[in-house]
């Protein structure tokens, strides 16, 4: 056998070899034996397998990612299936209704797939470049910073704290990106910050 | 040819293989072909699979319809909620298995119980969709206990829902084909457990052999008589031959209480006599009332009009005429 | 003024003397025949592929199972439009009358040949009569319960034990209607002289005054009325 | 979660109050039923509802919104009652012998020091009475009066099986097989495990509803024991992770606090963290606090941050009031007070409470900014949505931002589980269309910010000028990167105390562990906790041996559980005073005579003698407490307090309303309704086939529940001529909802001093996005008031009425 065989076509070859010799054997029509033999392709085979965890809730299910493409090889990679990784000591293998459907939200028809920006009063989004938002954000938070941070308090206490603006963190992102987002938004003094833990 | 045969399933609770894997359920593993009648002997037999499902372990998430959609690709309509838990509201062309919720006051233990359970394919040992079934090959039963729909020999027809005890198949509206679960043969042909089981959180569906599916029953039944429920047992209903997907119930005297899951299901005389009898009998009546009269053709002589006859009808018209004249005269 | 019609159908009359000859049925009273006809034969080829597992290779006669599966309610329905117009010209002549029990006694002198021995007749015989009544009863229980089976429109229609019930009792309504079926073509064509009825639209008088005398009594008697003289 | 998911298979008992778990959290939920198959353990639920968890259920209870405090010292009452109590396990390991203070009382539902104008208790009484060298006057007798026992059991004496019955409405041979069934785990032998979630925080006095349960585990001695403690199952991925790194208006990474403006600086800060031990010889494990602040500190502004300057201390924001929550934040924004919001991964539209109110208050922002997968209601708070989002645009002048993110599909990193798993996860698909890492767009912000007060200066530019940033790619700082700069370096060749030629760590490694953290600048971590999440041997995190060698489900060597990759938090508790395990078939750990060990990572000094050092090593005590001091604002003890919102009055004190120190602004008591108009009690919850905000979204989830409804009683549905399946529209003080009706027996009237409470169960999946159906919440419902001690807002237990409606579009 020619090593050099994609997963693919080997695949159908051993299923042809397979069909082959068995309708031979069996000597009912081909038709018939072609309907037997009828099972769905098995769809994940030849597929890149990328371990995860589901981004729902705190049991924090090994889930496996099974994609066309391979990320990690710098190939553009589509998300085709998600199951239970069986190796995982908390779940098994297992997932609930949300975790069995994470590639629907990875997928939803309502997902942001680019920025957008609302003018005050606009009854409709405009696309805006990255560049462009960014510049916006950066030139409010400095300008509202300058304006309304908290240097000292009445007793002359250095306090440091701006309180015009308030950030919201997400539970849902990983630890780093937490980290990230604490370091940066503390570092502007803001204290209106939260996640998450209450709700 | 070097391809690794894929190995028989012993588990729900492993990891899918990316290499590739023969199929390990082969054409010469159907034991049973709707509307044929010889299907050769097959030359080995698979181990029977069974999922068992524990109602008592239960909590109705519905990760069983979730993992069921995402992996057979089927895409059920979003409906609305009508004042229950079940969604879809049935079972579906896209939907082959759901969770049937009952609210039931034990009038035993004035206990209020929430009884839930999954229904879909029970996958009889003895199923009533193949016996209905008239499109050859449409319905095929393999020496594991799968019991599968061909989807490509499928006529739309809507026999197997006739045939079915258990009212599980659903005919497509848009493709005509009759849909309901294959027990993920695509998965157990590759040594996988089925989505269901898999996903299943709290392990209310196991799938495994038959033999180990049925031990586990009586663990688990023996677990459930512990707790005062002294009528637990399993359902594996034998008026069907038995099945591969089997409950453990804690009520198993009353399978009814359960969503109707029925008490003693069988395939219905009226499908037995239809589908055996009058199938030969009938044919063989219309055949011999052919062949009789094919037969009464070529040795009976003709009932034929003689010429004396013609003159006669002559003679009456003739007749006729003149006494309508004699009237007018 | 025109004589009552007792055994004959309006449009049957005497075509010519010499010899004899009878219209029997009009144009669209054979177009209509043949057409239920057609639709029978479709529907006993569908009905038979779908029935015995031995008779599907008919299926491809439609061009597969999915088709048959799609025309065959569709065909029933068009005969049963069909038929029922066969029925609204043929039924009143096709009610039993005293005669008809002496004939069912006599049948055996008919198969023997001696049908001299057997009393005279209107347009129909009873064996053509219980074909008739037959067909009739027979097409109303397959129309009904194919209803009940039809899956692709009607799913929901009756409960799963009905839909038992009502499969099994199509199947056997079918055998009978085979058997009928079985009767009225091979009388057709023992009973020499019988096709050319559905065809041309004409017996001949020795045909008419073997087998249905009384008919042809009647159509002589109404000559004079005839408007073509 | 003190233990694990995997640890629920040892317990013998298990309560799910205050949660539900099988519905919440089905995949832990599954050991729950593996030890009920496998251990016969018994599984007891107390809710409202009989919900998905009852449904496996050997025991339910019914139980009145609000009123778990009451059913919890009941319990309590009745295990001191009956000797149900682990008397060694309580005697050694709790505060139960320490006297208090003469002047702590309690009357009347309040304990000493209340002032009503402050809504406030001066809590100087609730303190122990201390020997002269500070440590702890006890009383290992239990005789006298003033020892914490003898207080406790004087608080819940008043709470007597009629009591319970007739305020929480749980018929009583019910709640006492309840009682009956926990107070036999007090045995050495038998353990039970708690199971809660936010049916318990979500109140105006969550902390104690909490507090009642850790305290009843306390006494039955199952806080430390695998299949036991107390386990907050938390609900997002990585809640657990961002309240470990401190992402709240209040904390520094490693629950360590942000400083209040009496702290003027580093030394006043440190001042009152000393933390010396208030009994000799125990660990008091926060006494480390400098090292693990100054390795934060550096963690923020590296060289920047040097002793002179007090590590940066100063470049903190001070706070003026306890926090700035998210109710004080929308109060605030409501008033006009906040310019810019920013939500990651948010959607408070939905998640906070009084609707009304948020559309209003975001209305008068200057710049909202999403930076979210999805397109959140948040984002769309400003379209017209007809009757599921009533605003006129044009008159709304926040101008609005929505910045794609990725999925955890598409990122890299960890989360942190309940049971405080850090779980590295790869990526495996190329993210939809133009969204971008969060890490990416939380760069190109801050560094923006940077280059402009580097270009135009400003107020305080220091902070963030400072700020360490010493990422490969600035703008696109890897996973990695920030994993390590959380796990801490050695900034200085690191020498063993003890042994100064001993090199613990080199200059520039990272930190094997937090013990070797130091207050001289010359480590730096930003997490202390995370320290060995990613050390030198590679990532922690990413551990993927899931063998069990003690099959007591910790697997020691699957990722890395913080703190110092421990499963089960005092673990040391699950053995007696010789440090024996009070049940050998369940052996955590054991002292074999020199030092401890076993199958998890003992949590305590591996040599420190057990018959001198006390389990629990974060407290100054080295026990647990029956009595919290002054640590919560609402009571050393809980006692029982209505909620805000409650057809009952408080049976201690009909003048209180609620939790009497919970925070309520002016507008929101106004808004406060009475049983007189809403006659019945709301309640929130989550449904199985949902996830909060995020999986209507998802056809798959839409199809498994597709529409928004609420669930009642066939009792009140024939009171108010509700039909199953018809439209009915709920109200309360503050807003209206329309949903269908699920009429069910598994809501039933409870019967509180006689009469009926219906209850009105709302679940919380619904918006006006996404693929399911549009509807509502239960948010536009609930008042805006939250827990006193954290102000997690009363979601669980308010007001509403509720009448059948016509169906959308056809007139009333």
């Amino acid at each position: 056998m020619n090593i050099d065989l994609s997963r693919r076509s080997f695949l159908k070859l051993a299923g042809a070899g397979a069909a082959a010799t068995t309708i031979g054997a069996l000597g009912f029509g081909a038709a018939e034996a072609a309907t037997a033999a009828h099972v769905r392709a098995f769809k994940l085979t030849s597929m890149t397998e990328t371990r995860n965890v589901c981004t729902y809730c705190s049991v924090a299910c090994g889930i496996l990612m099974y994609s066309k493409g391979d990320l990690a090889a710098g190939e553009k990679a589509e998300l085709i299936h998600i199951e239970g990784d069986a190796d995982h000591p908390t779940n098994r293998g297992t997932l609930c209704p949300k975790g069995a459907a994470l590639k629907d939200f990875v997928k939803s028809e309502t997902r942001a797939t680019k920025p957008r920006h609302r003018a005050p009063g606009a009854d409709t989004w405009q696309d805006i470049s990255w560049e462009d938002a960014f510049d916006k954000i950066a030139r409010a938070i400095k300008d509202d910073r300058d304006q309304n941070f908290i240097e000292k308090n009445a007793a002359g206490v250095t306090v440091n704290r701006w309180l015009t603006m308030g950030f919201l963190a997400a539970s849902g992102g990983t630890n780093e990106t937490g980290w990230l987002t604490y370091k940066a938004v503390r570092s502007l003094g803001v204290l209106g910050f939260d996640n998450q833990a209450r709700v | 040819m070097t391809s690794e045969r894929a190995p028989e399933p012993v588990t729900a609770a492993a990891n899918p293989p990316l290499q590739p894997l023969a199929s390990n359920l082969l054409p010469s593993d159907v034991i049973r072909v709707s509307a044929t009648s010889d299907v050769p002997a097959p030359e080995r037999h698979l181990t029977e699979v069974a999922k068992l499902i524990d109602v008592s372990k239960c909590i109705g998430c519905k990760a069983c319809q979730s993992a069921c959609i995402e992996w057979n690709d089927t895409h059920p309509d979003i409906e609305e909620n009508v004042g229950v838990y079940e969604n879809p509201h049935d079972l579906t062309p896209d939907m082959f298995t759901l969770m049937r919720f009952t609210e039931y006051e034990n009038p035993v233990t004035n206990e209020f119980e929430w009884l839930i359970r999954k229904d879909g394919c029970m996958h009889c040992a003895d199923p009533g969709c193949l016996k209905a079934c008239p499109a050859p090959g449409a319905i095929v039963q393999y020496s594991n206990g799968i019991v599968d729909f061909i989807s490509d020999n499928c006529i739309g027809c809507g026999y197997c829902i006739a045939g079915c005890p258990f009212n599980i198949p659903r005919v497509s509206k848009t493709a005509h084909v009759s849909k309901k679960c294959t027990l993920c043969s695509d998965r157990v042909a590759v040594g996988q457990g089925p989505a269901c089981a898999k996903a299943c959180p709290t392990k209310a569906i196991s799938f495994g052999t038959k033999e180990a599916m049925v031990e586990l029953a009586s663990e688990r039944v023996e677990d459930l008589k512990s707790r005062g429920y002294d009528h637990a047992g399993l359902y594996d209903p034998q008026g069907v031959g038995g099945t591969h997907v089997m409950y453990v119930l804690h009520h198993a005297d009353q399978p009814s209480l359960y969503a109707g899951l029925p008490d003693d299901p069988q395939i219905s005389p009226v499908v037995r006599g239809w589908k055996g009898p009058a199938k030969t009998v009938g044919l063989a009546v219309a055949g011999l009332a052919a062949a009789g009269a094919v037969l009464h053709g070529i040795f009976a002589r003709p009932n034929e009009v003689t010429a004396h006859e013609e003159g006669e009808a002559e003679d009456l018209v003739e007749d006729h005429d003149q006494r309508h004249g004699d009237r007018e005269a | 003024m025109t004589e009552e019609r007792v055994y004959s159908a309006p449009g049957d009359k005497i075509e010519t003397k010499h010899p004899v000859t009878v219209n029997r049925y009009r144009g669209y009273t054979r177009l209509n025949h043949w057409v239920t006809a057609a639709c029978m034969i479709v529907l006993l080829i569908s009905g038979l592929s779908l029935f015995h597992p031995s008779l599907f290779f008919l299926t491809d006669i439609f061009g597969g199972g999915q088709t048959t599966r799609w025309l065959h309610p569709i065909v029933g329905l068009v005969l049963v439009a069909s038929f029922l117009l066969l029925f609204a010209q043929m039924w009143k002549l096709n009610l039993p009358r005293r005669e008809d029990v002496e004939w069912s006694r006599k049948i055996g002198d008919l198969l023997q040949g001696n049908e001299e021995n057997l009393p005279e007749l209107g347009k129909y015989n009873a064996g053509q009569k219980v074909v008739f009544w037959g067909m009739s009863g027979l097409i109303v229980v397959l129309v009904t319960t194919g209803v009940m089976i039809w899956e692709q429109y009607f799913p929901h229609l009756v409960s799963i034990p009905a839909r038992r019930i009502a499969v099994a009792v199509h199947s056997l309504a079918a055998i009978f209607t085979i058997l009928i079926f079985i009767v009225h073509v091979y009388a057709a064509i023992w009973t020499r002289g019988t096709i050319r009825a559905m065809t041309r639209g004409t017996v001949t008088g020795g045909w008419a005054f073997r087998h249905h005398r009384k008919w042809l009594r009647e159509l002589a008697g109404r000559q004079r009325s005839d408007p073509s003289k | 979660m003190t233990n694990a998911w995997t640890d629920i298979k040892n317990t013998d008992l298990v309560i799910v109050m205050g949660g539900n778990a099988a519905e919440a959290h089905p995949c832990g939920f599954k050991w729950v039923t593996e030890a009920k198959h496998h251990r016969g353990a018994r599984l007891i639920v107390v809710d409202p509802r009989f919900n998905r968890t009852a449904s496996v259920a050997d025991v339910y209870a019914p139980i009145r919104p609000g009123s778990d405090i009451a059913f919890l010292m009941g319990v309590i009452r009745y295990c001191i009652e009956n000797d149900k109590v682990q008397w060694d396990y309580v005697k050694n390991y709790t505060n139960a012998t320490y006297l208090v203070n003469d002047a702590f009382g309690w009357a009347e539902g309040l304990f000493t020091g209340y002032d009503e104008a402050k809504r406030d208790y001066d809590r100087t009484s609730w303190e122990y009475q201390m020997n002269e060298d500070g440590t702890v006057k006890t009383d290992p007798t239990l005789t006298d009066p003033r020892c914490v026992w003898n207080l406790l059991k004087e608080q819940v004496a008043t709470y007597t099986p009629e009591f319970v019955e007739n305020l929480c409405g749980t018929p009583r041979e019910r709640y006492l097989k309840i009682c009956e069934m926990i107070g036999a785990t007090s045995a050495r032998d038998k353990v039970m495990t708690s199971l809660y979630a936010l049916g318990w925080t979500q109140h105006s006095k969550g902390a104690q509803n909490i507090r009642g349960m850790a305290m009843l585990q306390l006494i039955l001695g199952n806080v430390g024991l695998p299949g036991g403690g107390v386990n907050a199952l938390r609900g997002h991925a990585n809640i657990q992770g961002l309240t470990d790194i401190g992402l709240l208006s209040h904390t520094l990474p490693g629950y360590m606090n942000l400083p209040t403006e009496k702290e003027i600086d580093y030394t006043t800060y440190m001042s009152t963290r000393g933390n010396k031990p208030l009994i000799p010889d125990q660990t008091s494990y926060w006494q480390n606090t400098p090292k693990f602040m100054v390795s934060f500190l550096k963690a923020m502004w590296g060289d920047a941050a040097t002793r002179e300057n007090d590590w940066g201390f100063d470049w903190l924001p001070k706070l003026d009031v306890a926090y700035y929550d998210i109710l004080r934040m929308f109060d605030m924004m409501s008033r006009g007070e906040v310019n810019l919001y920013f939500c990651q991964g948010f959607n408070p539209l939905l998640s906070f409470p009084n609707r009304a109110k948020l559309t209003q208050a975001l209305s008068k922002l200057k710049l909202l900014v999403t930076i979210d997968p999805l397109q959140t209601e948040t984002g769309h708070f400003w379209e017209d949505h007809g009757i599921y989002n009533e605003v006129e645009p044009s008159k709304i002048m926040t101008e609005v931002l929505e910045l794609p993110s990725t999925c955890f599909a598409e990122d890299e990193g960890a989360t942190v589980n309940s049971g405080r798993w850090l779980q590295w996860h790869w990526p495996g698909a190329t993210p939809p269309g133009d969204a971008k890492h969060d890490t990416w767009i939380m760069a190109n912000i801050f560094l923006r910010v940077r280059e402009l007060y580097r270009k135009e200066g400003g107020v305080c530019p220091e902070p963030i000028l400072n700020l360490a940033w010493d990422y490969e790619d600035p703008y696109e700082p890897e996973a990695a990167e920030l994993a390590k700069e959380m796990n801490g370096r050695a900034l200085q060749t690191l020498y063993d105390p003890k042994d100064p030629a001993k090199v613990l760590v080199e200059a520039g490694k990272l930190l094997p562990n937090f013990g070797v953290m130091r207050d001289d600048g010359s480590t730096m971590s930003g997490c202390w906790i995370y320290a060995g999440s990613w050390t030198e041997e590679g990532n922690m995190m990413a551990r993927r041996d899931n063998s069990d060698p003690g099959d007591i489900g910790t697997f020691l060597n699957w990722t890395f559980a913080w703190p110092a990759n421990r499963r089960i938090l005092y673990n040391r508790a699950s053995c007696d005073l010789q440090g024996k395990p009070w049940d050998e078939a369940r052996k955590l750990i054991e002292w074999n005579g020199e030092r401890w060990q076993g199958f998890d990572v003992p949590d305590i000094a591996v040599t420190a003698k057990p018959e001198t050092v006390m389990p629990f090593i974060m407290t100054a005590e080295g026990t647990a407490r029956l009595f919290s001091r002054k640590l919560l604002r609402d009571g050393p003890f809980p006692t029982h307090m209505e909620p805000f919102e409650s057809p009952v009055e408080n049976p201690f004190n009909a003048k209180l309303r609620g939790n009497p120190v919970a925070r309520i602004f002016p507008d929101d008591l106004a808004q406060l309704g009475t049983s007189a108009d809403y006659p019945f009690v709301g309640t929130s919850y989550r449904l199985t086939e949902h996830f909060h905000y995020w999986t209507k979204h998802n056809r798959v989830n839409a199809v498994l529940q597709p529409e928004f409804f609420v669930e009642i009683s066939e009792e009140l549905a024939a009171e108010r001529g509700i039909t199953k399946g018809g439209r009915v529209r709920v109200w309360s003080a503050r807003g209206e909802i329309w949903a269908k009706a699920v009429v069910t027996k598994r809501i039933r009237p409870l019967i509180c001093n006689g009469k009926p409470v219906h209850v009105v169960g709302i679940p919380l999946h619904w918006g006006f996005m996404g693929a399911a159906r549009k509807g509502f919440g239960p948010n536009s419902l609930t008042p805006f008031v939250g827990d006193a001690n954290i102000d997690t807002p009363e979601f669980k237990a308010f007001l509403v009425n509720i009448e059948p409606a016509a169906e959308e579009g056809a007139s009333a």
